[in-house]
């Protein structure tokens, strides 16, 4: 991509926008709608912008893989971002990620929605760091809503030091009153 | 805060000053409208109308700010009104730092509600921004370092127990209008073994140990009981002036049964 | 930044690379560790790259928001975004959360029973969403009377993309007489 500014609406930069927010790769057929352009105009968007990237050297890339783009970062800066990863204080796990793991332990199989009412936040960015560092795995899928279930995994129980889930101690002494919370929690999943 | 927003577009007609709320609001501020002169009644009175006039339209967030709003005016005009002249002594001084500090919680108020106003739209703003959270790539992910759990099994519940316990729902506390029960049956009871001991009494010398004023308040409602009783009589010398009560009743009236209400 | 190639070892790439990769706001010592930069010139690297992603008008913007550089999506492309993020949205404010939020902004570290004072009313319903929300955590405690002091949280700067608390508007023009109100405060705060 030149410096120059695109003639017509910024379709480059709508992408940009979405890819960056993206998990998943994304199809170029998702990427059309979402944009609200013709697909080969994104293909060639999308192929451009990458091209772009190469030429100016930038630290990220965007690729298509397994059908859909993404952004990677660049294989030139690999040894820098692994000593990032590596050397980050990332060893600990934030307030809110011990809390919502607590809900995840007590509460599984869970849905993600049901461990965002319960902590009443957005539970997002805390899940996935929770997946990514191997505390939580899928479990399923729960039969009416077909929401994802979570729950948490062995490397969890071993970092407690925990032979198996039943070991977990258990809540009820940390409780007010349980009989109150089955009612309202019932109340809250029919809300 | 724009002007006008406080009360919605609600208006003021009044002698000295006639237009938005709001305005008369930032007038007082300014000092540039002496409170006294403002007709709070009035003030009120319209806006009930404009409530009113609204029909199903009403807006609870608009009475509540104004209620805030009216109240500290109030709070003010009292202080204000107070007897000013010259300030020769400590109390005369406290009166004025009390109206001064009225004055600033007004204007501190206003202050607040106007950040916010900015916080709301900052967030709004910033709500369109948004962050990339994405998982890492396997090849980084492998090199995390080992999560560090700093806690054991125990706290790990605990720490369960408050997330997972139900959060209260919101309720307005009524902590500041407790009172402690009180019995006008038991009080009746207290009064008649202690006149007929005496024979006579003061209501002073009768409510000397009480120590709230819902005691003295029970004392009271128990004697006009024991009066209707025809246990007691009374005898007050001066409008306002000593009130003498007399025992007239046999000596075992009163002893455990009188009129059982309890002043809760 | 221009399509010309860089002088020099790639320091901005570096960063994009780093940055992309990173899933919280990351301030610019660390950044300096992992480039082996010197932190000026670090800085000076990441305010070019956000202006330029700005000039070029990239879907992506760089900020610094609660001490640290993140990746944004620019403002210009939230409706595109938010057809993708589902639920990204955060709950709205109520008037009386949005006020007590600003007096525990500005009055940090400040006791539950001094933000009813200015609020004029019970303020403890409010504080347990602002607490729950995150927006306001617990500062301690108040070493004469005991009391628990709250304060805001650096989630509290995300929200409203502030860098740092020096950050916050100030309070001074919406109070109409400053000097007095000083004044006033000050013998309120020591009374």
């Amino acid at each position: 991509m030149s410096a120059q500014p695109e003639p017509g609406p910024p379709l480059r930069a709508a992408l940009e926008a979405v890819l960056l927010v993206v998990d998943e790769p994304v199809d170029e057929v998702t990427l059309a709608q979402v944009v609200e352009r013709p697909r080969a105009e994104v293909t060639a968007a999308l192929t451009d912008l990458a091209a772009a990237y190469t030429k100016e050297g930038r630290g990220f890339d965007l690729r298509r893989v397994a059908g859909g783009w993404r952004f990677h970062t660049r294989e030139d800066y690999a040894d820098i971002v692994e000593r990032f990863v590596r050397d980050g204080q990332q060893a600990r796990l934030t307030q809110a990620a011990l809390e919502t793991l607590a809900v995840v332990a007590y509460r599984q199989p869970v849905s993600r929605s049901r461990v965002a009412a319960v902590r009443a936040v957005n539970v997002d960015g805390v899940m996935r760091t929770l997946l990514t560092r191997g505390l939580v795995e899928e479990k399923g899928s729960d039969p009416q809503s077909g929401a994802v279930l979570f729950g948490t995994t062995s490397h969890f129980l071993e970092r407690l030091g925990l032979d198996s889930l039943d070991d977990l101690p258990p809540l009820a002494p940390h409780l007010p009153t349980v009989d109150t919370m089955d009612t309202m929690d019932d109340e809250r999943e029919s809300s | 805060m724009k002007v006008g927003e406080l009360a919605g577009d609600f208006h003021v007609e009044l002698d000295v000053f006639a237009g938005p709320f709001e305005l008369l609001l930032g007038l007082i501020a300014k000092h540039e409208l002496d409170v006294t002169e403002v007709a709070l009644s009035k003030v009120s009175d319209d806006f009930i109308a404009h409530i009113r006039e609204r029909g199903r339209e009403w807006d609870l967030g608009q009475a509540t700010q104004f209620l805030v709003v009216a109240a500290t005016l109030l709070d003010l005009k009292a202080a204000r009104l107070l007897p000013a002249g010259m300030v020769d002594d400590e109390e005369d001084l406290a009166v004025l730092e009390a109206r001064d500090l009225l004055f600033a919680r007004l204007l501190q108020y206003r202050a607040y509600k106007e950040v916010a106003a900015l916080f709301a739209g900052r967030m709004a703003e910033e709500s369109r921004r948004h962050v990339r959270t994405v998982t890492l790539e396997p090849r980084f992910a492998q090199l995390l370092p080992e999560v560090v759990l700093s806690i054991g099994p125990l706290e790990f519940a605990a720490l369960a127990g408050r997330a997972l316990a139900p959060k209260p729902a919101p309720t307005v506390s009524l902590a500041h209008v407790y009172a402690p029960q009180v019995s006008v049956r038991e009080q009746a009871v207290v009064l008649a073994a202690l006149l007929r001991r005496a024979g006579t009494a003061t209501f002073r010398a009768l409510t000397d140990d009480c120590d709230t004023t819902l005691l003295v308040v029970a004392r009271f409602l128990a004697l006009l009981d024991l009066y209707r009783d025809g246990a007691v009589s009374f005898n007050q010398v001066d409008p306002l002036g000593e009130l003498q009560v007399h025992w007239v009743g046999t000596s075992a009236d009163h002893a455990i049964s009188a009129p059982a209400e309890a002043l809760a």
